[in-house]
């Protein structure tokens, strides 16, 4: 079989069994409670949450990141296993939200993360989030959700952003 | 036997949402724990700083995710402490409704995640799925589903609809139904009296001076209330009777009290309590105007002062400190979460001597919650 | 007796589960009223005609969400010809703008879908297009701002 | 006010006891609160007042017994603050003075925790002062950060 056909043929069977990191970034995790549970039930779609970043295929950034959090949300992400997917819940990772002055949140998860699919919304409603969830099966179909090729051949630009972000380039902290 | 380190969280399904517990291990008995949060420190009381007295409302029920109308009515209460200002009756009694509302659903989801973590997996999908219907009908009162920035200081954003009050009948005698389900299967189960009896056990005569309040002071044989305490908004109209050890209803009294089992529940107990208080407060609702007339907000300043305003919450006692020096911005809000003492130095020192198995239990049954502690 | 007690969950196996399958249904409450509700604080829809270009919404903004774009199709009008931009990766839903707004012309609307794999797509010039009543006259759509336009503000 | 009669001075403030008192004498009085009832302790706060050049702690006490709140204020200055640790009366003054020196840079004489708590790496202003601007520091550091320049082309 050639390597495209293959390729197609595990796309179609990844996009029916994505498998979420159980990992409550910030505060749109309180919408995902009922999206995993009785009311919207998204194993509807094959998907559930899993507790080690192995055996996880979607990272769910669940609003605003602070710069501790960010460290080990990269931590969790380079553990996961490609093909690896990334939505992003409500404003605060498209442009800061709420905390767009704060000192301790990163305003742009693209800078640091690739990211696939973007939900609008303060929080975003259950329905919006099953709607990045299709959303992201269909990217998967097309084989458009290419975030972690992205960020394979882009590793050394997010590395300096992270560090940046982190704080070694700034020369104050070399320590850490 | 030789130690090990052990670190549960960021990115753990048993820690209370994103926060650390570092745990010093010996075989599978504790041996040392610390609290690592900050994950989650936004800055708030930066931020308020900088922002005038209105755009500080949609800020603050961001503190805290689950129950976030306690934190729009202790700042709402401070700044009308500070204006001087009198709120029309019938505001008092909407802000009841919503806080009783939203108490029922953070305990629902409470008790739904403390079962999960005792590995009884039927009823976190029962009770998230019931508490869905609470935010059926704040998305009907407020506009928003978990933020409802609806406690404004003055008053409430708006009225309330028509034919709500029957949908929020309509869905507290269902949750009535359904609380004789839970008892059924987590509160009355053999599997609940072994595991909870008796862990996370807080010393009695120490819980007052740890800094414990809510329902885990309740569990510890202290009837203190805030609602009753320092009555606010209409709680002082309202007949209810607090819930502490041992007046436990028809629930086995199986210790003596300050463990995980007896905080559940009172928590259990304290949801028929906030349905009694909500169908009270429909009742005697009266007729009137919902807010006052705020000033302009682009130039609203509020005269110098201290105010302190405390509220009872799901989670224990929340305070929020606003000082005041006469301009339209705050010079300094501090706020004071529950979980604050419980998620930092009471669980720390209780969860030593605790099994490894028992760690994340003893953590719901606290009910920590990580964004009040940094906020 | 409590042993066997949880096992009466097992008769929840016969009843009409509850789950909403969310994209074939709509979600309904508790009395089959469909949500979200004229309340929910959505996506923002702004009636150019109405709008005098104040900037009174940007003033109470305590995000930094809403910017001005000029309009030059608006000349003549009262007012000004600058009519808000709203960046929803700032923007909070909190709807103090549209408190504040003293014509009215820009409300809240129940729409809240906006799924995207562009983050760009998400500050645009919100316009009558996404309103909730549909009967508004359409002649306003070709002033929609392409949000590609903002790219490098953005 | 009974914090005011145990104390022997002080002012009422809306319904709660405000008594402001010196550096050295805070202990003693928080000790008399705690012994005569004040077995609660709320929180400790900070205040920034800049113009007058000096930090205001606020220890929050409350009775349970007598139903009243009592707030201690001790004033210090901006240079070099320091105020004696009281975490063996209440053991969660810890983390208040762990959070406070942190974000004010206030130093807690006989607190051996004074390790970062919320936040890591942080080596700038203590951010809670208000001499830091939130805003210029976010400009700064998150908004220099540059986009990943994707090349053109080849369908990734």
């Amino acid at each position: 079989m050639r390597y495209e056909e293959w390729n197609k043929i595990s796309r179609i069977a990844s996009r029916k069994s994505l498998w979420m990191l159980h990992f409550c970034t910030g505060c749109g995790a309180v919408e995902l409670p009922p999206v995993m549970t009785s009311r919207y039930d998204m194993e509807r779609f094959g998907m559930g949450p899993m507790a080690t970043p192995r055996q996880a295929d979607v990272l769910l950034i669940t609003g605003y990141l602070t710069v501790k959090t960010l460290k080990r949300v990269v931590n969790v992400y380079e553990q996961m296993q490609s093909p690896k997917y990334v939505i992003s819940f409500g404003s605060c990772p498209i442009n800061g939200g709420m905390y767009w002055d704060s000192y301790n949140t990163v305003k742009r998860l693209d800078r640091y993360l690739p990211v696939d699919v973007y939900v609008g919304g303060c929080m975003p409603r259950p329905e919006g989030v099953m709607n990045a969830f299709l959303e992201l099966m269909k990217l998967i179909d097309e084989g458009k959700a290419r975030g972690w090729e992205k960020y394979q051949k882009y590793y050394e630009q997010y590395k300096r952003n992270q560090k940046m972000a982190f704080g070694f380039e700034r020369g104050k902290n070399e320590g850490d | 036997m030789k130690e090990y380190e052990l670190f549960i969280g960021p990115q753990h399904p048993g820690v209370t949402g994103n926060m650390m517990y570092h745990l010093w291990v010996d075989g599978d008995t504790v041996t040392k724990a610390e609290c690592n949060v900050g994950y989650l420190h936004r800055g708030f009381e930066k931020l308020m700083e900088s922002r005038n007295w209105m755009q500080n409302v949609p800020l603050v029920c961001r503190i805290c995710v689950p129950e976030p109308d306690v934190n729009e009515m202790a700042y709402a209460m401070a700044v009308e402490q500070l204006m001087d200002w009198e709120i029309p009756e019938r505001a008092k009694y909407i802000r009841v409704v919503i806080l009783e509302l939203a108490r029922i659903a953070a305990y629902l989801m409470s008790i739904g995640s403390y079962a999960g973590s005792l590995g009884i997996y039927t009823l976190p999908q029962w009770a998230l799925g019931d508490r869905d219907y609470f935010l059926d009908i704040f998305e009907q009162l407020t506009g928003a589903r978990v933020y409802h920035i609806y406690i404004w200081p003055g008053g409430v954003r708006w009225d309330m609809p028509e034919k709500l009050p029957g949908l929020i009948e309509k869905t507290l005698s269902y949750t009535e139904k359904r609380l004789k389900l839970y008892d059924d299967v987590l509160f009355k189960n053999r599997i609940f009296f072994d595991r909870a009896v008796g862990i996370g056990k807080i010393p009695k005569g120490k819980a007052i001076e740890w800094g414990v309040t809510g329902p885990n002071l309740r569990a510890c044989g202290y009837g203190y209330d805030i609602r009753k305490l320092e009555p606010y908004a209409v709680y002082d109209d309202m007949d209810f009777e607090v819930i502490k050890y041992p007046e436990l209803g028809d629930f086995d009294v199986l210790s003596d009290g300050c463990d995980a089992y007896t905080r559940m529940i009172v928590r259990r107990l304290e949801i028929e309590q906030s349905i009694s208080i909500v169908r009270q407060a429909l009742e005697k609702m009266p007729e009137g105007e919902h807010i006052i007339k705020h000033p302009n907000w682009l130039k609203w300043k509020v005269p110098p002062g201290y105010a302190f305003k405390r509220v009872e919450s799901s989670k224990g006692e929340y305070g929020y400190f606003v000082v005041s020096d006469g301009s339209n911005k705050p010079v300094r809000i501090h706020v004071r979460g529950p979980s604050y003492t419980h998620g930092v130095n009471v669980a720390e020192t209780i969860l030593k001597g605790a099994n490894m198995a028992d760690v994340s239990q003893i953590l719901f049954s606290l009910d920590v919650c990580p964004p009040d502690i940094e906020r | 007796m409590s042993v066997l007690k949880p096992l009466k969950a097992w008769k929840h196996l016969a009843r009409k589960p509850h789950t909403i399958r969310y994209p074939a249904q709509e979600h309904l409450d508790m009395e089959g009223t469909r949500l979200p509700t004229d309340r929910l604080r959505g996506f923002h829809s702004n009636d150019l005609e109405k709008c005098i270009g104040c900037r009174m919404c940007g003033q109470i903004c305590m995000n930094d969400a809403i910017t001005y774009e000029e309009i030059p199709e608006l000349e003549g009008k009262k007012g000004k010809n600058i009519r808000p931009v709203v960046d929803y990766g700032r923007c909070c839903f909190c709807g103090l703008c549209t408190d504040i707004c003293p014509t009215n012309s820009l409300h809240l609307t129940p729409n809240f879908k906006l799924v995207s794999t562009d983050k760009h797509d998400y500050k645009f010039m919100p316009t009558q297009l996404i309103t909730k009543n549909e009967d508004y006259e359409v002649e306003l759509d070709k002033v929609i701002f392409d949000a590609k336009e903002y790219k490098e503000k953005f | 006010m009974k914090a005011i009669e145990i104390i022997g001075k002080g002012e009422e403030m809306h319904g709660r006891a405000y008594i402001p008192s010196g550096r050295e004498e805070a202990g003693t009085i928080i000790k008399k609160l705690k012994e005569n009832g004040f077995a609660h302790f709320v929180m400790l706060s900070c205040v920034d007042w800049i113009d007058k050049n000096e930090f205001e702690l606020v220890y929050h006490m409350w009775s349970y017994e007598h139903k009243e709140h009592a707030m201690i204020s001790v004033r210090l200055p901006r240079d070099n603050p320091s105020m004696f640790s009281m975490h063996e009366l209440f053991p969660q003054i810890e983390t208040y003075e762990r959070e406070i020196h942190e974000m004010y840079g206030i130093d807690f004489e006989g607190n051996s925790r004074l390790t970062p708590f919320l936040l890591e790496g942080w080596h700038d202003t203590p951010p809670m002062r208000k001499d830091f601007d939130s805003k210029k520091f976010a400009e700064d550091v998150f908004d220099s950060i540059p986009e990943i320049k994707e090349e053109e082309d080849e369908g990734i």
